[in-house]
């Protein structure tokens, strides 16, 4: 049997003024990141409501990192400013459970950005690969 | 007669366990009994009954039904249905024991529900006199005796063994191949129990309620009762009641798509739900006045009028200690009787 | 244990009746046990009289009901508060649940309530009687052959225990004393949690969220859970569901409830109170009641009508959810 | 243990054929995977269709029992599984159970007997399974009345078997109507309640009444004036269902679960029941 690398699964909410941009951007720069890298295009960071996080675990996802425009810079004005205080304390509440912190991550990147976006989701996905497979937020069903 | 002294019993219990699986009620570190399965160590709880009911074993919460493989227009349903091994559910009380009869004549009448026709055909059940009933039981009342609690095999405690006598086939099965165990006894001191016991339970506080005003045909008379409304007033709309209930089988059947594949699977459902009767066209049943007194004309009334008069409830009281704001079917059968002919 | 007395309640709700400054009255109605209270409509003095009680086992919080009984009520309606119950009360009329021109406070003194579990550990079950006498609950059980006496305060519910304020922050009559705002240690519970490590976290919440029966009584009695249709009621939201089929469903839940009325909730307790199955589903909330603390400074949800909830607010100087672990415990 | 069958688990079938009634209403056949008749069925009996991942939902079967080759399921657009099979395509695979429910009594109490039908809108669905069956047996029954009430021309369903087939059959009387008056349209304009009146039936016929509550609710009070009584008038109900057979407790109403001891039901037996359906 052969032994294959074990790659994690990570989804990526990415806004779609800033962040979405700026993975568009590594792309075209042909920087290398993790194929493993679901993007999902959201409007603005704040779009992504908690179920979605706890969904993408379900659904087999190893870790969830969400994209927004940085501070100050937000489409709407202040979107990203309600995902810093809804993810802090959302993933604090998911340390409480006992759930690895590595396994969720807030990064602001700009449509310029494109060279952080690379080395942010690659930076990402050794750390969620140092965890192993996602376990606690687990649904077995989902399991192939 | 059987019986087996108390020092031995986790003997008793390891002689079970070699060709069965056990479940017994255990002592939850809350301070609340549960029923889990037994291993050596594991200390049968002295509590009078368990939180929930112990229905799972035949009807579990969830359970799936079938798996579906779609493939473009194609359909394949599996058959996910597996033989049961036997098991032994030990220490079920005399209201729990007559709640298998009110589900019984739900999931076995025709068509036969053959999920829970395999485990009820597999399980074995040791039912267990109470010695010390309390305020919130009423089995008495529906004609259950918490002294001569039914089963495959009855059990009675008393402080310094347990007296066992099989019912049925299944249970002489049982009790023969726990002979190294057991000794044969009189029925000296079981009699003895059943008298005590008879004795407090004419003590108990709900031992005088009646259900005379209850049962098939009585329809029209408590439907339309006007104490429905002050009743069902202050009830939440959760599913407490009926979740810790031994006889309330209503259940949804709901998909589960995998991502692989669809699971098709049922869970109990609520009548006290908002969403149970909700159609595509609308409600029936819109005001929470509505679904309350769904719950309790089914047991005390419609329920009884398809099934020769056996009511719906067993009278273990577990509505009583949990319901959040103490609404209850002993509440319900004091207002809605006592209201008739008003 | 109560300071104050049925008596005084029925009196104070029979003159609003007589005056018509309120039409109904809710309270709390005898049960078959005394123990056993359910929150009920009276609308005269009489039925107060016949069917009225007060005493320690009345914990359930009105709050919630204002929501929907306001709705269809002719006149005001007159509500019992207790101390706890006056900041759901505030929260409530925060987020324009009802319409407080229908609603006559009377705020009520309160020395903590019992839990009935806590009683039964003591006296046993078979309760043929419970009253209290002083300081003392006097239970008679059909096994003891003398009542049982028990000390009020070691049968205090887990609520009450870290009582946060004996001061009612809205009312339109006061009956007894005024209170304070008491320092409790609310928080000892999860800073003991936080301070496990991650693995046995997860043991402690697989342990007790595996007892959920998810009957949905935390949901449908707290006092902050007022939406129209629950996102787990809902056939279209993905996540609907009557039952947990696995810990990840369980969890799921109980991070979304706690999760949605964080910055609302104002740890009144409910939830615990109302679980079947003794799961502790207050310390979630006080988890997140504890971080708001901590992140973005002291709030009281309910403290005051019409403050912002830290969750629904911003300053651009936030901390960033990468900076919310440092310092903190040492373990993970 | 595996060999023995459960009603809950269903056989695949497939449609074979998508026909657009009405804007809202589609008619599918659907036939097992082998291409036969998934079962025998009564008139007015049910069964349950699913998608799998979707739901399952209960339909009366429209085809009539003589028809063994297929069956027919006139659907509504209105909720989460119809809307899927509003867009399904010819191939199709859903799956099936049943039959459920009680029947029409059509060897009994209607034989021998003149019929009157009144359907509203897509409440012809379970009626077109009876209607068919008596014509199929003609001699079975006397004189056969049909009237039919739909918001517009464009909404009354099996409009050409009705024109085409039904009002061409000996002894067999069809009233249409419409509720509002439109260009291409020269027949009666008006609710199916009124037109019941204005028809004025004699009383010795039996009435079976379906569609929407309201329109059954008017109906019946229209064919009382008329001196029916209400034991001379059949009806069907329709209620939330998970299980078919009268233990999910979803349809119950009074003692009687609408799955299994309905859908169809005579007037003065609802009386009985609690008005919750």
């Amino acid at each position: 049997m052969q032994v294959t690398e074990y790659k994690p699964l990570i989804v990526a909410f990415c806004c779609n003024w800033c962040s979405y941009a700026g993975a568009d951007l590594a792309g075209n720069n042909r920087l290398a990141y993790p194929a493993d890298v679901k993007i999902i295009r959201v409007p603005c960071s704040c779009r992504v409501n908690p179920t979605f996080i706890l969904r993408a675990f379900q659904r087999g996802a190893d870790g969830v990192i969400i994209c927004g425009c940085h501070p100050g810079d937000c489409h709407y004005t202040s979107g990203n400013y309600y995902t810093r205080r809804r993810m802090a304390t959302l993933f604090s509440m998911l340390d409480f459970l006992g759930i690895e912190r590595e396994r969720t991550r807030v990064e602001w990147v700009s449509a310029a950005e494109g060279a952080k976006f690379a080395a942010t989701m690659n930076e990402f996905a050794q750390k969620v690969a140092a965890l192993g497979e996602n376990k606690r937020l687990e649904d077995l069903r989902c399991k192939k | 007669m059987l019986k087996c002294s108390l020092d031995n019993v986790q003997t008793l219990f390891a002689e079970i366990a070699k060709e069965a699986k056990l479940y017994l009620p255990i002592d939850n570190a809350d301070g609340t009994a549960v029923f889990g399965e037994w291993s050596r160590g594991v200390a049968w709880s002295n509590a009078l009954n368990t939180a929930k009911s112990p229905k799972d074993f035949f009807f579990p919460q969830t359970e799936d039904l079938m798996r579906f493989r779609t493939e473009g227009k194609k359909i394949e349903v599996i058959d996910v249905r597996r033989e049961s091994d036997d098991f032994v559910v030990f220490g079920v009380r005399a209201c729990d024991v007559k709640s298998f009869d009110v589900l019984d004549r739900v999931f076995l009448s025709e068509p036969c529900d053959s999920f829970y026709a395999e485990k009820r055909a597999h399980g074995i059940i040791v039912s267990l006199a109470c010695t010390r009933p309390a305020e919130t039981c009423f089995c008495g009342i529906f004609g259950i005796h918490a002294a001569e609690p039914a089963g495959d095999v009855s059990a009675w405690k008393t402080e310094d063994a347990l007296y066992l006598r099989a019912n049925t086939e299944k249970g002489t099965a049982l009790v023969a191949r726990l002979s190294s165990v057991l000794e044969e006894c009189s029925d000296d001191a079981v009699n003895a129990q059943k008298e005590s016991i008879a004795k407090i339970m004419n003590k108990l506080p709900l031992k005088d309620l009646s259900t005379e005003a209850f049962g098939g045909g009585k329809t029209q008379d408590l439907f339309h009762s006007p104490a429905w409304d002050a009743l069902s007033s202050a009830c939440l709309g959760c599913g407490t009641c009926t979740f810790v209930c031994p006889t309330c089988q209503c259940y949804d059947i709901k998909d589960f798509n995998t991502g692989n594949g669809v699971i098709r699977y049922r869970c109990w459902d609520s009548c006290m739900y908002s969403e149970f009767t909700k159609m595509a066209h609308g409600n029936n049943r819109l005001t929470q006045k509505e679904r309350f007194r769904q719950r309790f004309m089914h047991k005390l009334v419609y329920y009884p009028e398809n099934n020769d008069g056996l009511f719906g409830c067993v009278g273990c009281g577990r509505c009583l200690a949990k319901c959040p704001i103490s609404m209850n079917i002993v509440k319900v059968m004091k207002q809605i009787g006592g209201n008739k002919g008003e | 244990m109560q300071k104050i007395t049925r008596e005084q309640l029925i009196d104070q709700a029979s003159e609003l009746l007589a005056n018509g400054t309120v039409s109904t009255v809710l309270g709390w109605g005898a049960g078959e046990f005394g123990y056993d209270v359910t929150p009920t409509l009276f609308k005269t003095a009489e039925e107060m009289q016949n069917g009225f009680v007060f005493n320690d086992f009345c914990g359930a919080n009105f709050s919630k009901y204002l929501v929907s009984k306001t709705k269809t009520l002719e006149g005001k309606l007159l509500v019992f508060l207790k101390p706890c119950d006056t900041y759901s009360f505030n929260q409530l009329l925060t987020e324009h649940r009802f319409d407080r021109e229908k609603v006559y406070v009377v705020g009520i003194p309160c020395e903590g309530m019992a839990d009935i579990a806590k009683v039964k550990e003591i006296s046993g079950e078979g309760i043929s009687s419970i009253a209290s006498d002083g300081d003392r609950i006097v239970v008679t059980t059909l096994y003891a052959d003398a009542p049982v006496k028990i000390d009020a305060r070691n049968v205090l519910a887990e609520r009450c225990i870290h009582c946060k304020s004996k001061k009612h922050v809205a009312y339109d009559t006061l009956l007894g004393e005024e209170g304070d705002v008491v320092a409790s240690a609310r928080f000892d519970e999860v800073t003991r949690l936080e301070s496990m490590t991650p693995d046995e976290r997860f043991a402690f919440w697989q342990n007790e969220l595996s007892k959920c029966i998810r009957c949905n009584a935390c949901r449908d009695a707290c006092p902050a859970c007022t939406c129209e249709t629950c996102v787990f009621d809902n056939p279209k939201s993905g996540v609907e569901n009557k039952s947990p089929s696995n810990s990840f469903e369980e969890q799921m839940f109980h991070i979304i409830r706690a999760f949605h009325v964080a910055g609302r909730c104002t740890d009144c307790g409910e939830c615990a109170r109302v679980c079947p199955q003794n799961i502790p589903l207050h310390l979630l909330n006080r988890k997140f009641i504890k971080d708001i603390n901590t992140f973005y400074g002291e709030y009281q949800a309910g403290a005051e009508v019409g403050s912002r909830s830290p969750l629904t607010d911003y300053t651009t100087e936030d901390l960033e959810p990468s900076e919310i672990f440092v310092g903190r415990n040492e373990h993970a | 243990m595996n060999n023995m069958g459960d009603t809950l688990i269903p056989s695949v079938g497939v449609i074979t054929d998508v026909r657009i009634d009405t804007p809202d209403i589609k008619t599918f056949r659907v036939v097992t995977s082998d291409g036969k008749k998934a079962f025998d069925h009564r008139p007015g009996q049910c069964a349950m269709l699913s998608i799998p991942g979707v739901g399952e939902a209960m339909f009366s079967i429209t085809s009539s029992p003589t028809n063994t080759e297929y069956m027919e399921f006139s659907i509504k657009k209105c909720g989460c599984v119809t809307e899927w099979l509003h867009q399904a395509e010819v191939g199709q695979q859903i799956t099936i159970r049943g039959p459920y429910g009680t029947p029409f009594p059509v060897d009994d109490v209607f034989a021998g007997k003149d019929l009157l039908f009144i359907a509203g809108g897509v409440g012809l669905a379970p009626l077109r399974s009876v209607i068919n069956y008596c014509r199929h047996y003609r001699d079975r029954y006397g004189n056969i009345d049909i009237v039919y009430g739909s918001r517009s021309k464009a909404d009354l369903l099996d409009y050409r078997e009705i024109i085409e087939e039904w009002a061409n059959d000996a002894g067999v009387k069809v009233h249409l109507t419409i509720d509002n008056p439109q260009p291409d349209w020269d027949g009666h304009v008006g609710f199916v309640p009124s037109y019941v009146k204005e028809l004025g039936f004699d009383t010795d016929k039996t009435a079976v009444l379906c569609g929407p509550p309201i329109m059954i609710k008017f109906t019946l009070e229209a064919l009382v004036a008329l001196g029916f009584d209400k034991r001379q008038v059949y009806t069907t109900l329709e209620l939330r269902m998970k299980c078919g057979v009268g233990k999910c407790g979803r349809c119950n109403v009074g003692a009687k679960y609408v799955c299994k001891d309905g859908p169809v039901f005579r007037c003065d037996e609802l009386e009985e029941l609690p008005s919750e359906y």
